[in-house]
């Protein structure tokens, strides 16, 4: 918690106009990242976390309407125009996706597609791109090297794919890192040894990283706060300790009973879609605490100082 | 490993263009001997009805249509290996000796047609997909849908009511003017309205596939893992799509092979350009069935030799052989 | 009740077929009344091939599949039709298992269709909205798309349809691995009380060793194809034999 | 690729079609309902009147032989599209047949049937039209065989890549699983799956169908003298090019009109039915 925030947002929503009527997909987002550490965007599908990812390195289709600020080591790249933005992605920002199957160019060898970051925004020379990328292959335990930099996309198990893109990501030694779902579709050997080449990446590089996820053990062993999102809000944010051990909102409670290991306690109700969203807190349709307050107001979640662990509840 | 891989390609391919050609030439020689109409007609003309019994008799028999149509099969097959296709009945001299001077047009015509048409539909698609939905987009569209719904031999009525009748600039027929044969100038005077019917009749059909090939290549993940690694559009279309929508328009222009040759046919009866697609339109006019055997034999080769050697090349390009799955049932 | 006999599936890949990869390598297990089997193994160890193959889904390579003690490659239409009533799969993504085309209202009263389930159409709807109340699943959902709904609510529906049938043995192939986490807790829950109720044998395919020890008595742990080792849920979790089931399970204790 | 990605779900979805409709329900006006109001006979000669420009009476003027050329247009108008529809309709039936016949068997039934279509598209539609029509002789039947002889070919591939996505969809498996019998299968799962294509395949290929029977007719092989065929009367109005230039010119624009009206018919069906459904139909 030292400095400037490397990535801070202020009152961020996205909005997606389908049809006549506007989808509000994120609402008043208010986060920041200090250098070196780890945020988890906990949360399951449909809570608008990936928006939230995508929208800092502007990856939208053009119907999203951005509203609110984004700052980037203290310059503001809301304002920044889609030229001036440029030269920060891929450089500066990374990102690495969530569907790690169809993210790689199917007709070009994985080596070749990692070089081309480091090529673009490092240094244009071929060796040293080639060689960057097998360091990268070797911290994220691939196999085969250096042969396997000339495989092709299909030749690779879904783990490995996961790994490239992780390499992909930071081989320009970006400031700041997106990670999208990276155990998604994984199975549990290959979602542990991901993990921990994540961690030992993170470790060495102190690379900011925003970690996008819905699998808690996920967030329990990388990240050093986490943000549980829900219906597009942040319900509750504090230390990863403080939020999994000591949960205060009531979803976030669901969410920790609902694992295999602590007995398989569902949630019960779905969680709204976007078009029919509850009036109130979100989560009152669903929650065992809900009170008529909870029907009527909405609550906030405020970030200060003094008060580091919030939830977004009036009973919290 | 590899060179072994396409040798035993190649060989396979070979023979596959054996069996075709064989039941390519089985199928037209049965459908001519069975149609109605007598092809004595065709050799004849008016002499048929001055002729009595047996000479008629006599010249069947010289013209080897009276045994029966496998051994007329079977003598037109011997002959054929040997280079001697019979006689051309509308022509009265071997069918080869009346194609040869020919092929060289048509050829020239439809090979020229072919690239232009295609180094065409290729700029036009990639501009008009990296231009999608704007002003530019939409005049490519609509102006390449409209050139592809002008029926060809009418633009070629027309394009000779302009530019020859009225304005005199193209010679409205023919490959060149009587006894400038070698002067290539003349040549490729008279090429230039037959070209532009093809060009103008196909390059959108192949603009419009490439570009939505393409449009659907931008709706990939993989595009927007480029743009998040800080590529511009033009390079992700340069370094990325293009490259991994070539395999598809190989594929395409493989296809296409067969559309120009019809084309080709079209145009050569509009403009009456002496090709093999005349004499087809010719042949199939008089029912002269050696010559529309030959033409149909000489077009089919072609075809197939094409599109083989387009499949091998992409095969090769495309480096996920793809295993077949089985259906689960 | 379902006995697998020295089933092997192979596929021919590579250019000319030469290349022989097994997906299942001689694999045998009986599955008796009212049990709770698990299939535990890394993905792409051939436990979603076993499962299709009880389907007949998939012609098996080697060896037989019999049910109560008839090989199903060589029954009758009638005794397939029963077979395909008595065992019933769950797939793994809810969502792309239906018909896009057919609006749900179809989809869901198609079991009763096939094996005429009611005399009546007013009993026919008189079980289908018994099983919708049961399901907790609102009668809009009958006008709309596979596309329009949500994993959770999909996979619900699949189960409920399969219900409708009164099977003998439910395969489930991993039901709960593209869902949430609260959602999956929901489906586990629901398909544990529909087992209890109407006691189901039940054949359950997953990686997930939490989810296996939940909802199965008896385990089998899979590596390419092959089951390497076979035992009751304690005996596999606290007393390993296999090397392999020992490295899978210390990966779930950390 | 910001464009790439926008969903292009409501650019202009209804205009297509409603364009589509309009144009389709003129040209219906005209052949159909046409020959009853302009019954003068399309054939009959009047020498009296040759060559004469538009005007009140004549509105496209006359041709070489005195006779009507708007009336002939029409009457035109009833054959091309006849032929056409004629052509689609046979070749359709007989490539969706052989097309979910190939997908839906696979195996040997699939690569013999996948060869012979091989074959038939690797050959200049044309050629073989010339080839069936040289030897069964001319006249508007034989040119309706001809035409349809190579457009199930394309047909019976489309159908057949369709078939193909559907049986190796998620769906198709637990179609079989559930118990549904093989025939139940097809028409309720594949068959509603791949018809929407179809059907837009089919409307896109009639215009191009129009001007290959037109062609054909140009090059004195489909419809015979004195019949109003569109190709026939442009090749006819060829040598009174300069003078008399309407005998061509308007038979061409009915052409063109009839052949992109149902083009656009097809584009509005499949924004409609699916808004991706751009892949034009081959064409031979």
């Amino acid at each position: 918690m030292s400095g400037e925030p490397v990535i801070k947002t202020e009152d961020l929503s996205v909005e997606f106009q389908v049809g006549n009527g506007s989808v509000k997909a994120l609402h008043d987002i208010n986060v920041s990242i200090y250098d070196g550490e780890v945020l988890c965007l906990l949360g399951e599908s449909g809570s608008g976390k990936s928006v939230f990812g995508n929208s800092i390195l502007r990856l939208h289709p053009d119907n999203a309407l951005v509203k609110g600020k984004i700052f980037f080591n203290g310059q503001e790249i809301t304002a920044l125009s889609d030229k001036e933005f440029l030269p920060l992605r891929g450089a500066q920002l990374a990102w690495v996706p969530q569907s790690a199957a169809s993210s790689l160019n199917p007709l070009k060898s994985i080596g070749k597609q990692v070089d081309e970051v480091y090529r673009l925004h490092v240094e244009n020379d071929k060796k040293k791109a080639r060689e960057n990328t097998i360091d990268l292959f070797r911290l994220l335990g691939l196999p085969r090297l250096p042969e396997l930099a000339d495989d092709y996309p299909h030749e690779l198990s879904g783990g490995m794919k996961q790994r490239v893109l992780v390499a992909m990501g930071t081989s320009a030694f970006p400031k700041f890192i997106v990670v999208d779902e990276p155990t998604k579709g994984l199975d549990a050997v290959r979602k542990r040894e991901v993990i921990k080449r994540i961690g030992h990446m993170q470790k060495t590089h102190k690379s900011t990283m925003l970690l996008i996820t819905h699998d808690v053990a996920v967030a329990e062993s990388l990240a050093n706060d986490i943000g549980v999102m829900y219906a597009g809000e942040i319900v509750e944010y504090g230390s990863k300790d403080e939020v999994l051990n000591s949960p205060k909102h009531p979803y976030t409670r669901g969410l920790i009973n609902a694992l295999p290991q602590n007995g398989f306690h569902a949630i019960k109700g779905f969680s709204p879609s976007a078009s029919d969203m509850p009036t109130g807190c979100k989560f009152n349709p669903r929650c065992p605490e809900c009170t008529q307050e909870c029907i009527d107001g909405h609550p906030k979640l405020i970030i200060s100082e003094s008060e580091k662990h919030v939830a977004r509840c009036y009973h919290a | 490993m590899k060179k072994r891989r396409i040798t035993k390609k190649i060989i396979k391919r070979v023979i596959l263009f054996f069996i075709a050609m064989f039941v390519l030439s089985v199928v037209v020689f049965f459908l001519a001997r069975l149609a109605p109409g007598d092809p004595l007609q065709a050799f004849y003309g008016e002499a048929l009805d001055t002729m009595d019994e047996s000479q008629i008799e006599a010249a069947r028999q010289r013209l080897g249509l009276d045994d029966n149509l496998f051994v007329q099969y079977f003598k037109w097959l011997g002959g054929a290996l040997h280079g001697d296709f019979g006689l051309s009945l509308k022509y009265k001299m071997k069918v080869q000796n009346v194609v040869n001077p020919l092929i060289g047009n048509t050829l020239g015509l439809g090979i020229t047609a072919y690239c232009v048409v295609f180094a065409l539909a290729i700029v036009l698609a990639t501009v008009a997909a990296l231009h999608e939905d704007d002003w530019l987009d939409k005049i490519i569209c609509k102006v390449g849908t409209a050139t592809y719904y002008i029926p060809s031999f009418w633009l070629g009525v027309v394009l000779v009511l302009i530019f020859s009748v009225n304005l005199g600039w193209f010679p409205s027929s023919g490959a060149y003017d009587v006894g400038k044969q070698g002067d290539i100038g003349n040549r490729i005077q008279h090429m230039i309205l037959p070209l532009i019917v093809m060009i103008a009749s196909h390059f959108w059909y192949y603009a419009y596939m490439i570009r939505n090939k393409l449009l659907d290549e931008f709706r990939k993940d993989y595009v927007l893992l480029a743009k998040a690694k800080g590529l511009t559009r033009r390079q992700i279309v340069w370094k990325h799509c293009l490259r991994n929508v070539a395999p598809t328009i190989v594929s395409i222009m493989a296809i296409a092979i067969p559309h120009v040759i019809s084309g080709t046919v079209v145009v050569e009866a509009v403009f009456g350009y002496p090709g093999i697609g005349n004499l087809a339109v010719e042949s199939a006019k008089y029912h002269d069935y050696n010559m529309l055997m030959m033409t149909v034999l000489l077009t089919g080769a072609f075809v197939f030799i094409a599109s083989f050697v387009a499949q091998t090349v992409n095969e090769e390009i495309d480096p996920r052989m793809k295993v077949t799955k089985e259906i689960r049932w | 009740m379902l006995e697998f006999k020295n089933v092997t599936k192979q596929y021919r890949s590579g250019m000319f077929g030469t290349h022989l990869t097994k997906a299942v390598d001689d694999v045998s297990f009986c599955v008796g009344e009212n049990e709770r089997l698990g299939l535990l193994g890394e993905s792409g160890c051939g436990k979603s091939t076993i499962a299709q193959l009880a389907m007949k889904l998939l012609k098996p390579s080697k060896g037989s599949i019999e049910y109560n003690g008839k090989n199903i490659k060589h029954m009758s239409r009638s005794e397939m039709k029963n077979y395909r009533k008595n065992v019933q799969i769950i797939f793994q993504n809810p969502q792309q298992v239906f018909n896009p085309r057919m609006k749900f209202r179809e989809t869901i009263s198609e079991p009763v269709r096939i094996y005429n389930l009611a005399s009546s159409p007013e009993e026919e709807k008189k079980i289908i909205s018994e099983h919708m109340e049961m399901f907790g699943l609102p009668e809009e959902l009958f006008d709309r798309y596979p596309q329009e709904i949500s994993g959770g609510q999909a996979q619900r529906i699949a189960i409920m349809r399969i219900l409708m049938l009164k099977p003998e043995i439910i395969i489930a192939d991993e039901p709960t691995t593209m869902l949430d986490v609260s959602v999956q807790a929901q489906i586990l829950e629901l398909l544990k009380e529909v087992m209890d109720k109407n006691n189901i044998t039940l054949i359950f395919v997953s990686h997930d060793l939490d989810v296996v020890r939940a909802m199965c008595k008896r385990i089998m742990v899979i590596k390419d194809g092959q089951v390497v080792e076979q035992g009751s849920v304690d005996d596999i979790f606290d007393r390993p034999e296999n090397e392999y089931t020992r490295m899978l399970v210390d990966s779930l204790k950390e | 690729m910001k464009k790439g990605i926008k969903s292009r779900f409501f650019s202009r979805r209804r205009s297509l079609f409603t364009i589509g409709i309009i144009c389709s329900v003129i040209i219906a006006f005209f052949t159909i309902i046409g020959p009853f109001i302009w019954n003068a006979d399309p054939t009959a000669t009047d020498y009296a009147n040759q060559c004469l420009p538009p005007s009140g009476e004549h509105w496209f003027g006359t041709d070489n032989n005195g006779r009507d050329v708007f009336t002939r247009v029409i009457s035109g108008a009833h054959l091309s599209i006849g032929v056409a529809l004629a052509v689609v309709g046979i070749g359709a039936a007989i490539g969706i047949t052989v097309g979910i016949v190939a997908g839906f068997a696979g195996g040997a039934v699939d690569t013999i049937l996948m060869r012979i279509v091989e074959i038939m598209l690797s050959f200049p539609g044309i050629i073989f039209a010339l080839a069936v029509l040289g030897t069964l002789g001319n006249g508007t039947e034989h040119q309706i065989i001809a035409l349809a002889a190579v457009r199930w070919a394309h047909y019976a591939r489309l159908v057949r890549i369709e078939t193909i996505s559907v049986m190796n969809s998620e769906y198709l498996p637990a179609s079989r699983a559930i118990g549904n019998s093989k025939l139940r299968i097809v028409f309720r799962y594949i068959l509603p799956n791949i018809i929407g294509r179809v059907i837009v395949i089919a409307t896109l290929s009639i215009g191009p169908v129009i001007l290959a029977g037109a062609s054909l007719s140009y090059l004195g092989l489909g419809a015979q003298i004195p019949s109003p065929e569109w190709g026939l009367m442009i090749n006819g109005g060829k040598e009174y090019i300069r003078q008399a230039p309407w005998i061509t010119v308007a038979p061409g624009i009915a052409a063109v009109f009839t052949a992109f009206s149902f083009n656009l018919l097809g584009e509005g069906i499949g924004d409609l039915i699916d808004p991706r459904l751009k892949e034009k139909a081959e064409v031979d």
